[in-house]
């Protein structure tokens, strides 16, 4: 039995990196320190759902093959393909991420990771205003306020308001852990009254809930002492039950929320009384919250990402935050979800300069998202073959992205039997990075941080590098095979 | 490995005193000998060419992770310049941050082989490393930023110089990083609530300290350690209106750390510091009044910091600077600032002939230059990419030897920029060995790099070779063909082997990683406290944080024995 | 009055379920339980007259889903539905990236009937289904 | 005249920014055939993917007959002569044009006219995203000339327009029209969708039809009864005038019909 401590956890955008395990046989036994997705990760791992060897399939069905069989007919497929797409490199190192770059420019492919479906907006929105931000730990000394829109960490980023916002202890400012409590309890206190009355124990009628559309919390919450938690969404989620002050917006109406406040924080006047459902007079208190405090922070998710306007969102969301500075300091965020995501953005801008959605085919990185994104390249059945490393998208795609996905080869490596490989023609079997294979992650903050070979990985499975490497040898020979045949027939 | 021999080109090599002699140079196993066999040596005829040491640069913003954002926040810039993929080399793109493997090969292109990253956020340095693995043709280093770093404004405010040292020690091992730098001192914390220090003597909120503390007392650990650079600063106000009373200060306070006679620190993008007037309506060169000093002191060496009229993007850690400079353009505009450590901004910049301010810039920098007596002072850059991409450094070739090149330029800028110029008034034009100093000779000294920037037997055999001859071609007159060679090196050598012929890459070699391997008689204690002390400070655990060496893929620590 | 159908919003996004189950397996029960439902405001199912753990039929121009209704814990959310990422909310949301490369994962507007007596397809199923393998 | 037939449909980006009359002029069929446009990852010739051919007339033009919708680039900075496609056109049509002509009877695809300084577009089906925007993190939108689209627009149309005109002729627009600009003229004669106008600094967007919704962070300024699109044409309203957007402290005008947009009533009591 050995202990393993400051692992990083190969989850999501957090990485918490004080995960400690205990091993036995070869085996995690014991997980400290984690939340619940890292706990089913580093137990569950080695679960049946894992793929054993390389498979092909022949007759519709998947059958086992040698390895070698498999990198033949994977750099094939990608030697002889006309506009490949090479999707994925979220779940990996990034060192496996460079080995992508240069099998994607190899074999003049479409490179694009799973910012696409998550953070690819965030990075649109910051290329045309930036972004002012920071690393994590700046926040938990400093930050007193505390914004989560369109984001639920509780549920995504489990630890991240014990790490590094509101349940955290910093330098300047204290946990709010305590206070936090002491709201739960008299909220149990309160259901308790509520429940009495149901049952006929109390005779008074409990206040109704405020109507949804309504901010869950009376403004005066703003002007409490400590860490202000404010979270904005178009539902109760669980992290909103944690907050200060819910702001319930409509859906798809949170440009227009964000547009107006920044017109209150600039003391300007609208012509509305209410804007995404909110009415203007919670708006002004929200606003003067924002300025006056002495740290603030927006940590924003998929809720801006994916809902009309998608950029846009960001990009204004950007603005607020900069044109806050003109009063007070104010960083932002995006809540970064799947494990190494980030890395695979900062691997691939400094190869190539772009952060994905790169295009290899004409011989240079192109990037242009809508045109150069593989969703977009799928919809419109632009590719003749598909590599997916490191991610889902047959479970995590629109179906009309993965029908056409599916009409021609493709090439799957992962660990996990999942939708994708179930689905796959060329399926190769991997080692889990930060597990079985050791490397490098980039936290949603961008800092780096290694990751660890706890175990073995089982026998004859390699790691995603190793396979990487082996394909782009065999397509660099096939190439200059056909480079032969070429001359030779002329 | 091969032998090679250089013969009969115009070699011109500073520290060794040669001065555009005919000589043959002579090289075996990556490293500068006496003499090869000629029979079985590559003969390289350099006749007609000059030779000269590798370039040095001593302070260019190639890689990590506030490089690395600006290349991400600019598709535009990219788009202009794409760089195809060949059967040897990466493809990639520019234009102003330029992707890893494009980066190697242009400065390789213009004969540049050592090359050094100034500006490094520790919790960062294996973004840092990585990147540079990735930058091939050229031998590389990396400086932490420790300015603003908490432990080091704790101890000196303490007075535990020694205690300091160490941590400073630990912190160039646990980076591998080169050298101290420091940016804003005090500054960047300050930003850390939004503020700003305004002078070398304001207090750090939170901290009871001063710049010039923080300056000085790094001057004395630097020295302590035996560290063969010096500090390498970017100084307070940086940027402003005014700011070179700010930089005469920091000089002045510099004066009280005993130097032999030898510099004890080195101010980076000097003409950023050297702002006259007091505000942008009457900014002028105040190039007059740090030249003065300069030439009458002995502590401090620069770099130009030369602005190139052109899109390009500015990064700097200093955090407070890149908002003055939002709110001045409005372009989008990169905040970040990073735990315990320091802060970081990028904006976008064009610098335009028509604009006032920037033709100033421009001038000022290049009369610093010039008006700095001793070249072994002040060297060639243009803190890539902050006043503009280094691939234009055959420009500042031209006018710093042309005379003629200068005025050129100078007759398109604004008219009350001209009118304040200093150039005019100033006739020198640097030769051929001088100019050996500004981009090589001097920089390989000022960064204590015995190895580099000289073509004495026991170098490394990084050289270049340019097609100017300096018999025929009078230089001042000839500068665009002198900008034209400049650009593409006849052939680059790197460790003895030819990477670059005629501009173009024709061998893809990596080059290595340079770090201090600093020896302190008593190490930094990393027990539990310090390890609890780093759980309160960081976000990140101890064991996570340093560089280990397989992030390095070709290693070439320096060991330093410390005094302390 | 009992409704047929209800119009909706319907989102897609991570539960904490989800997170464990995709690291379980994506043919595991976890993952199923965690993703082959929805979350409907309780005055909607109500509305619909269904009762918890129904299943509903959810119907949008990108195709239609049988799913497990399950009422929503926390706030009223009336005219919202939630299907957690995976497949089956991807049988459903709308592909259309708007030139970004994200497809609209929330937002899309759904219809929502009972379908008590149709099966919830399992992820084998349901990409045998959609895309015959 | 040049013509110019596809081969076949085609199923790879086709990207062909040699199809521009500036290339063309002075060029054999042979030379043309000879240019360099890429299929997919393969490099290939003109004469490979298209049949090419000389028609009557000397006059600088192209035409293409045959669905180009994968073909990109087409009249990729072009400053002279006409093109015409009949048939769909790919994306970056028109892009960073400089003068000249450009028609398609059909469809164009997005950044049609993108960073456009100077000249014609005429699309008689519908355009797509981003018409006349510039590229991803580049201010640098229209300065001048004109897109006319009888169809409908995509989103993100005429962002940081800067000068110029762009006229809709189809009953629906995507939103964020005239995103960020700061001059120029937006005509849409049916009707707008949301985001109109967000974050504009100046210029004027005039909308005859009505207005899905306007954004909150555009105050009225007056009503007036017509409004000059160019020198040519003057669009009759009367119309509510709002400024905006003062989230960005700007003056561009929103011109939005009155009669047709009875929801925006409620402004009126701040005139």
């Amino acid at each position: 039995m050995s202990i393993v401590q400051s692992v990083t956890c190969p989850i999501c955008g957090c990485l918490c990196d004080d995960i400690e395990l205990t091993i036995e046989n070869n085996e995690v036994v014991k997980v400290k320190n984690g939340c619940a997705i890292c706990e089913a990760k580093f137990l569950g791992y080695r679960g049946h759902h894992r793929i054993k060897t390389p498979l092909i399939r022949k007759d519709g069905k998947l059958v086992p093959v040698s390895m070698d069989e498999a990198v033949h007919a994977a750099a094939e497929v990608l030697a002889n393909a006309n506009y490949p797409i090479l999707y994925g490199w979220s779940s990996t190192s990034s060192e496996a991420q460079r080995i992508g770059v240069e099998l994607t420019e190899e074999v003049g492919g479409v490179m694009d990771n799973t910012a696409v479906v998550c953070h690819g907006p965030s990075i649109l929105g910051v290329q045309e205003v930036g972004i002012p931000t920071c690393t994590l730990g700046q926040i938990r000394h400093r930050a007193d306020l505390i914004i989560y829109w369109g984001c639920d960490p509780w549920s995504a980023h489990p630890r991240h308001l014990e790490r590094y916002t509101s349940f955290a202890e910093g330098r300047f400012e204290k946990s709010e852990w305590k206070a936090y409590m002491q709201k739960l309890k008299a909220q149990a206190g309160k259901k308790k009254v509520q429940s009495a009355t149901r049952s006929g124990l109390i005779k008074t009628q409990p206040p109704r809930a405020s109507s949804c559309t309504l901010p869950g919390a009376p403004p005066s919450a703003l002007s409490k002492r400590g860490r202000k938690l404010i979270v904005i969404d178009v539902r109760k989620s669980m992290s909103a039950e944690m907050a200060d002050f819910f702001i319930q917006v409509e859906p798809n109406k949170d440009y227009e929320l964000m547009q107006a406040i920044r017109v209150l924080i600039k003391d300007g006047e609208l012509d509305v009384d209410k804007v995404a459902g909110v009415p203007v007079e919670y708006l002004k208190e929200v606003a003067d919250a924002l300025v006056n405090c002495e740290f603030g922070v927006i940590f924003f998710g998929m809720g801006l990402t994916q809902t009309a306007g998608k950029f846009r969102n960001i990009e204004v969301a950007i603005s607020l935050v900069r044109d806050l500075n003109m009063r007070t300091k104010f960083l932002i965020m995006p809540m970064r979800g799947h494990f190494n995501v980030t890395g695979a953005n900062v691997v691939s801008a400094w190869q190539s300069g772009y952060p994905y959605g790169v295009d290899f085919s004409l011989g240079y990185p192109r990037y242009n998202p809508g045109e150069t994104t593989c969703m977009d390249v799928l919809i419109k059945d632009e590719h003749d073959a598909t590599l997916v490393i490191a991610a889902d998208p047959g479970a995590n795609f629109p179906k009309k992205a993965v029908q056409n996905m599916v009409k021609h080869p493709l090439i799957v490596i992962d660990p996990h039997m999942n939708a994708t490989a179930m689905l796959g023609d060329i399926v190769f079997p991997a080692a889990f990075v930060g597990i079985e294979v050791e490397g490098t992650a980039y936290r949603m903050d961008h800092v780096p941080l290694p990751l660890k070979k706890v175990v073995e990985p089982p026998e004859g499975i390699y790691s995603d590098e190793e396979i990487l490497r082996r394909i782009l040898e065999e397509v660099r020979i096939i190439k200059k095979q056909k480079a032969q045949q070429k001359v030779e027939a002329t | 490995m091969t032998e090679l021999l250089i013969k009969n080109g115009f070699v011109f090599d500073p520290l060794n005193k040669v001065n555009g002699e005919k000589m043959d140079i002579a090289v075996k196993n990556g490293k500068i000998v006496e003499k090869v066999n000629e029979h079985k040596a590559k003969i390289i005829d350099a006749a007609g060419l000059t030779v000269m040491p590798g370039g040095v640069d001593i302070h260019t913003h190639i890689a990590g992770g506030e490089v690395n954002t600006g290349r991400m926040v600019r598709p535009e810039d990219h788009v202009k310049d794409a760089v195809r993929k060949t059967a040897l080399t990466r493809s990639g793109t520019g234009y102003s941050i330029p992707s890893t493997f494009v980066t190697g090969y242009r400065y390789s292109q213009m004969g540049y082989t050592t090359v050094m990253n100034p500006s490094m956020a520790p919790l960062e340095a294996k973004h840092t490393h990585e990147e540079l693995n990735d930058i091939p043709l050229l031998d590389k280093a990396t400086y932490p930023l420790i300015g603003d770093w908490w432990f080091v404004l704790e101890y000196l405010r303490k007075g535990d110089l020694e205690e300091c040292a160490r941590h400073v020690a630990w912190m160039l091992q646990t980076t591998k990083g080169y050298a101290i730098k420091i940016v804003n001192p005090g500054g960047l914390e300050s930003w850390g609530f939004g503020r700003n220090v305004h002078s070398i003597d304001d207090q750090v909120p939170n901290f009871c300290i001063t710049p010039r503390e923080i300056m000085v007392g790094l001057a004395k650990v630097n020295k302590m350690l035996n560290l063969p650079h010096t500090i390498h600063l970017h100084t307070n106000n940086l940027g402003l209106p005014g700011n070179y009373t700010t930089t005469l200060d920091t000089m002045k306070a510099l004066e009280s750390v005993p130097s032999d006679g030898k510099p004890n620190m080195h101010i980076t993008h000097l003409q950023f510091s050297s702002f006259g007037g007091d505000g942008w309506g009457n900014m002028r060169s105040a190039a007059e009044e740090i030249s003065k000093y300069i030439n009458t002191h002995s502590h401090v060496t620069a770099d130009m910091g030369q602005v190139i009229f052109t899109d390009t993007t500015t990064m700097t850690a200093d955090g407070p600077f890149e908002y003055t400079l939002y709110q001045l353009s409005g372009h989008k505009w990169v905040n970040s600032d990073v735990e315990t450590e320091t802060s970081g901004g990028i904006i976008p910049f064009h610098y335009k002939k028509n604009n006032a301010v920037n033709a100033t810039q421009w001038s000022i920098a290049l009369e610093l230059a010039l008006l700095i007596e001793d070249p072994w002072k002040i060297y060639m850059t243009t803190d890539h990419p902050n006043g503009g991409p280094f691939f234009a450094y055959p420009k500042i070739i031209a006018w710093l030897t042309s005379r003629k090149a200068r005025m050129a330029t100078l007759k398109k800028c604004h008219k009350k920029a001209q009118k304040k110029s200093l150039l005019p008034s100033i006739k020198r034009e640097l030769s051929l060995y001088e100019l050996a100093i500004v981009t090589r000779a001097g920089q390989a000294k000022a960064l204590g790099l015995t190895n580099k920037g000289h073509l004495g037997v026991g170098a490394d055999a990084d050289i270049a070779i340019y097609d100017v001859n300096p018999e025929t071609t009078d230089i001042a007159r000839k500068y665009k063909a002198v900008r034209k060679a400049f650009g593409n090196a006849a052939y680059t050598i790197k460790d003895g082997r030819v990477v670059v012929k005629d501009g173009e890459v024709v061998q893809n070699v990596d080059g290595r990683t340079i770090w201090l391997d600093v020896q302190t008689a008593e190490p930094c204690r990393i027990d539990e406290q310090m390890k609890n002390k780093f759980r309160e400070y960081w976000s990140v655990d101890y064991a996570n944080y340093p560089v280990y060496d397989h992030y390095v893929k070709v290693k070439d620590p320096i060991t330093i024995q410390a005094s302390v | 009055m009992v409704e047929q159908k209800l119009k909706v919003t319907l989102l897609t996004g991570r539960t904490i379920e989800q997170g464990v189950g995709k690291e379980k397996g994506k043919s595991s029960k976890e993952y199923f339980d965690a993703c082959s439902m929805c979350y409907m405001d309780a005055g909607d199912m109500a509305k619909l007259g269904i009762k918890n753990n129904t299943n509903v039929l959810v119907t949008t121009a990108n195709g239609s889903v049988v799913l497990k209704a399950v009422k929503y814990p926390r706030a009223a959310t009336p005219g919202l539905i939630y299907i957690p990422y995976g497949p089956w909310a991807n049988a459903v949301c709308s592909h259309a990236t708007t030139s970004i490369g994200m497809p609209s994962f929330k937002g899309t507007p759904a219809e929502v009937e009972p379908a008590p007596t149709k099966k919830v397809l399992t992820i084998e199923e349901l990409l045998k289904t959609e895309f015959g393998r | 005249m040049i013509v110019l037939t596809p081969l076949k449909t085609f199923k790879f980006p086709v990207t062909a920014e040699c199809i521009n009359p500036d290339v063309f002029q002075g060029k054999t069929v042979a030379e043309i055939a000879a240019l360099p446009v890429f299929e997919g990852n393969r490099q290939k010739t003109l004469g490979e993917l298209f049949k090419i051919e000389q028609a009557e007339g000397d006059n600088p033009s192209i035409t293409i007959n045959g669905d180009a919708s994968e073909v990109r680039r087409i009249g990729y900075g072009m400053k002279t002569g006409e093109i015409v496609v009949n048939g769909n056109a790919g994306m970056h049509l028109g892009e960073k044009m400089a003068g000249g002509r450009i028609v398609v009877n059909g469809n164009a695809g997005q950044w049609t006219g993108s960073s456009m300084k100077k000249g014609l577009i005429e699309i008689h089906g519908n355009a797509s995203d981003y018409l006349a925007s510039p590229y991803r993190g580049s201010t640098d939108g229209m300065k001048g000339g004109k897109i006319v689209v009888d169809g409908d627009v995509g989103a993100d149309s005429g962002c940081y327009l800067s000068g110029g005109l762009i006229k809709i002729k189809g009953s629906n627009t995507g939103q964020f029209l005239g995103y960020h600009m700061s001059d120029g003229t937006i005509h849409v004669e049916k009707n707008a969708a949301s985001r109109l106008g967000a974050n504009m600094t100046g210029g004027k967007i005039v909308v005859s039809g009505t207005v899905e919704e306007m954004m909150p962070t555009f105050t009225i300024d007056s009503v007036k009864p017509k409004v000059k699109i160019d020198e040519a044409e003057t669009a009759t309203g009367p119309f509510y005038v709002f400024l905006g957007d003062l989230a960005e402290n700007g003056t561009g005008k929103i011109f939005a019909s009155k009669p047709n947009n009875p929801n925006l009533k409620a402004y009126e009591k701040y005139l």
